[in-house]
């Protein structure tokens, strides 16, 4: 094990995955010269070059489509967006010119393309720069949806990303860009596209996490240990697909669940992961699930209505008191 | 052009048309449901284009893409069984009219979003410049297209980093209802790449020959690596918009003109047999010969079955 | 009460906001001269002029920005998405542009725009064609999201919409256009945004559903009303804000809901409503929320796989059997 | 440009920048977050277009809004409590720094996303055309901005139209990392228009009195109804795109050449004393009244409190 950040592990996984696939390359806002607005792609443009490492003009539809085109002719892009708030520029493309063209052409044109930046909320950074896009992009079939929190994930999962012949979208959070995490050392450290992990073994109560979340669960995990209740963290990761298999088998467990997202709460992760515990386990269920989320409403930039606004540690443990009946 | 080749144009333009005459009565019949876009009139944009390409090469359109399949050697039979929904299709029946494909040909489709082939196509091309290839990229796109904002942003990237792209703009003069000139501030269409240095040109879209050696010339300059090229059709569609389109939005004049002094078929028709390569009885015998070959594809694609109800889940995603 | 079909409410209610107020004008791909693509402002260019009634280029970023800027310079813009496939190329000023801005200026610059036009799978027209964006449209705060099933709702619907301050999705159907139904006469027929609707009472089984599922879900309450199951049909009409309280009403009388909707079921409408009846009536509820939704998948042309794709009234009715645990 | 205007520019351009300066300062204390994109350098810009427009015409630009505010005339004071986030910030503490906007003085914002504000600046110029007043509308976009699909979608529709939108890029040479050479395959951003047949020119947007003019000559053609314009301002931006930015994309000395060479605000004081209009006294004397408004903008936006809690459910949609 290596101490790595998860800006370093992301870096890595595509230098990587680069050294051993002639066919993969990075294009995006920034990513070559500046070496990443966030610095996720230092040191690429010297080792690869500016054929492999390419600048693009501030145009999303444009470069998405054209990432998109290189995968249909056999090429492996990655695409950073410099957030994915301005993938939103780009969504015809994501969705129906990578997600649908498979499903579309019987087969016959894959589009392994990988789509990733940071998403949600950075700090202070208000309403247009701050939204969570993991709800939206899951919701449609066609590709897969990675969402990690720890910088082993980041890199395990990522290289996973590059090598499947899939589209991807790949949500990195800005701030988690320079914790660090424990990473297996080495080029072959993969994790599996489509399978959740238990951050926190627990017995009394199973908290659903994704990206920056799992943080603030393990946090309030700490918390309520101290109060007595066992928490089981499930980190989702993968969110389409969705390791729901995971899901039931802590709320087998537990017989309790909290699901945590720093998004809207309408349609969210959370209520899709309740209406499949509902679905599939009602008699296991002691309390209803909890969803914990970001409040209903664009982002505000005062420094204490952004903090109103994002879920933490505290709105965890309160729900998970809740769903324990120890209000 | 050579004889030959004026002969196989002939030939092929007719079965394009044919093709479309056929699935218009598919059609009508509900054999084929949604939209469905003829390419009747403009037979001679993808046909004088194709012959000026090689192997390799890669080609993308929109939504009105029959002839595109057809032109690139797909069989008859597997587009018409596509666009009845078969399993025999293209697609295996889950594209449909407007999402044709035949990557093994060079043809990339077959895409419903106006404009978005653009830069799917600028993708292309990138593909062969990364691949250090001398292999381009046609990408087609309408009149209606061109006011597409990803169409200046693809123009913009495949200039800046010269890659290997012809766009081809197929200006039928309408986009639906809409005539070009209440779409574009200005009509000249083939001028919207000189903001970014791409040269462009026009030629008579009608007209096989030119279309022919207008893309010989554009294909050597771009295969020699001197970026991008865009080249405006300027040709005509007889039919509507899509099958459901009465075309109220032009008269019948202006069609029956167009079809009567500018069809390409007839002008090549009228030029084989003007130069002694083929008279009355031989055009009889390639109509004979067409009529029965889309005759069998519809036949095919009347009889073939649906697909199994298991392949609705198959193709979602690639099975890694 | 008059006969109309969807089509013709719609475009009555447009022709009536235009009369009454100035500042309302419709924008938009073919919506002038050609009457529009499905024929729903037929007349309303003979009546307004081309300076109220106006065709767009194909740009719809392009347009619906100019019409959010007009909506900021104090008019009352309409603006008609062919259909909201193509409002993909124009979803960051949906987003950014339309639902955010008042919150962002802290409420000094009010965005009062209404985008329509039709949603989800009209009859094969594939993948690219057919998505439905109900549940995308109401995770977003800042906004109405409206979807009618009735020629009543859309008519009096949408002219609350036009006078409503706020930015508005309005979702329709293409199949629906051509149906008929009983529409109040005269000019002030309105339907408040907010409301769900009883479509048809009964007290076994609650079925919540919009659009043009509102009509599978009254098919099928017919057939089960022959094996003596008695559904009530809440027609949800709104989904932002979503009128949770009416399906708790009537899920305390009946103790089991359905949900139907057409669209992917990830983090659909129905994962929202399950959700919510599970956080705010576990207590009530007799069997596990059951969802129907359209197959997780992007929509083939074949006409079989096509059928199988989209839920129907048999759909429903095994998922009410299910919950009445009759199966 | 008379005395008098080139005295209130001086001083106008001086507020903008010590603004700047004093917000970088409060930045450092860590009182404003997130992005903050300063606007030293360009002051002459919007300067000199503001000067030439009246009222009811509206503007529209960026995340780089903080001068588009003051030379629009709000008070320091509520700019500076919006980069604090203060409830007594123009926007109650909920916008920030890339979301400032004052309609109630022609100012529409203030947006986040490159580009997105020039279709709202052509739909605020719609409004204006709809309303048959001669009010016009003026949206600035950066260099970079001007490769976005939009701009172009935008500017086919005002030509259409013929909309009183005055197009202004504020060509700063660089967006975020990437000078203007690599970004657009032709750097003659001013010619963008001329597909849609709209007229393009240059400016130095150093000199004050050359964009006032520039503006001046624009604004009576747009009010005339001669359909819309685009000019680009040649300008600089002295430091890194926003704070967090160390800008080493350049050199030093190409940012010092500048400052020495064209800035505005320096060649404005010349040309006061040059003229007899001002002396070294009277120029110290106005460069003290805007510190001293400056520091107490500053003051206040420290001190002014944050927003309610309560606020936070406020204006997230309008009570109808
Ligand atoms: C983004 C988008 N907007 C609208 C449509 C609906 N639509 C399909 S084809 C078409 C007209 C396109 O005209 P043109 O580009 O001239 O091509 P042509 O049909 O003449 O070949 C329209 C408006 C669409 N498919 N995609
Ligand atoms: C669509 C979009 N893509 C990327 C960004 C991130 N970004 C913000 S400003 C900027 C540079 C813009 O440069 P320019 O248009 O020249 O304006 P300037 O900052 O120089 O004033 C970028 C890339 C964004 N805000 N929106
Ligand atoms: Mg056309
Ligand atoms: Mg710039």
């Amino acid at each position: 094990m290596v101490q790595q950040t998860v800006r370093e592990a992301l870096r890595d996984a595509m230098a990587e995955e680069m050294r051993a696939d002639p066919d993969v390359f990075l294009m995006g806002e920034e990513v070559a010269e500046y070496q990443g607005a966030y610095k996720v792609s230092q040191g690429l443009l010297d080792e690869f070059g500016a054929g492999r490492v390419i600048d693009t003009p501030i145009t999303e539809a444009g470069f998405a489509g054209i990432g998109v085109g290189a995968a249909m002719g056999g090429l492996k892009p990655i695409v950073e967006f410099m957030t994915f708030n301005f993938a939103m520029q780009a969504m015809d493309h994501l969705i129906n010119s990578a997600a649908k063209t498979l499903y579309m052409s019987g087969g016959l044109l894959p589009v392994p393309v990988v789509f990733r930046g940071p998403n949600g909320a950075a700090a202070r950074v208000a309403a247009q720069h701050s939204q969570c896009y993991a709800s939206w992009f899951a919701h449609v079939p066609g590709w897969r949806v990675i969402a990690p929190y720890s910088a082993a994930d980041a890199k395990g999962l990522l290289k996973s990303c590059i090598r499947d012949p899939n589209p991807v979208v790949f949500l990195e959070n800005e701030l988690l860009y320079g914790q660090s995490f424990e990473v297996p050392e080495g080029n072959d450290h993969l994790v599996p596209i489509g399978k959740a992990a238990v951050a926190r073994a627990g017995s009394d109560v199973t908290v659903a996490a994704f990206s920056i979340m799992v943080g603030r669960a393990l946090e309030a995990a700490e918390t309520l240990a101290a109060e007595g209740i066992d928490v089981e963290v499930i980190d989702l990761r993968s969110l389409r697909p969705l390791d729901g298999a995971a899901v039931l088998a802590s709320v087998e467990k537990t017989n309790r669940l909290v699901t945590v997202e720093e998004g809207w709460p309408f349609a969210g992760i959370g209520a899709e992961v309740a209406a499949l515990v509902m679905e599939q386990a009602f008699d296991m269920l002691d309390a209803p699930v909890a969803r914990v989320s970001g409040a209903d409403l664009p982002m505000p930039y005062a420094a204490n209505l952004e903090a109103a606004t994002l879920p933490g540690a505290k709105d965890i443990a309160d729900a998970v008191r809740r769903v324990c009946y120890q209000e | 052009m050579e004889p030959e080749t004026l002969h196989r144009a002939f030939r092929d333009m007719l079965l394009l048309r044919r093709f479309e005459e056929k699935a218009s009565q598919l059609y009508g019949m509900g054999l084929i449901g949604g939209f469905c876009h003829l390419y009747i009139g403009q037979e001679a944009v993808v046909t004088g284009i194709q012959y000026a390409l090689g192997p390799g090469d890669s080609v993308i359109t929109g939504y009105r893409c029959h002839a595109h399949m057809l032109i690139a050697g797909v069989p008859p039979k597997e587009v018409m069984a596509e666009l009845t929904g078969r399993a025999a299709g293209s697609s295996k029946g889950k594209g449909g009219s407007m999402h044709l494909f035949a990557p093994e040909r060079g043809f990339y489709g077959g895409h419903g979003i106006v404009g978005a082939q653009v830069p799917l196509g600028v993708g292309l091309g990138f593909a062969h410049k990364y691949r250090a290839s001398d292999r381009i990229s046609v990408t087609y796109f309408g009149d209606g297209a061109a006011n597409q904002g990803q169409v200046f942003e693809a123009f913009n990237m495949a200039a800046l980093w010269q890659l290997p792209v012809l766009f081809v703009i197929e200006n039928n003069q309408y986009a639906m209802g809409t005539a070009v000139e209440r779409s574009a501030a200005v009509s000249e269409l083939y001028e919207r790449g000189a903001a970014f240095g791409i040269p462009g040109g026009r030629v008579d879209g009608m007209d096989v020959a030119a279309v022919y050696h207008a893309t010989q010339e554009a294909v050597a300059g771009l295969r020699a690596g001197n970026g991008p090229l865009l080249l405006e059709m300027m040709t005509y569609r007889y039919r509507g918009h899509s099958m459901s389109d009465p075309a109220k939005y032009r008269s019948r004049d202006e069609v029956s003109k167009v079809r009567k002094e500018r069809d390409a078929i007839e002008q090549a028709r009228q030029a084989l047999i003007d130069c002694g390569h083929a008279d009355e009885d031989a055009i009889k015998e390639i109509d004979r010969e067409i009529k029965a070959i889309v005759n069998e594809a519809a036949d095919f694609a009347q009889s073939a079955p649906e697909p199994a109800p298991v392949s609705l889940d198959a193709d979602i995603v690639v099975s890694a």
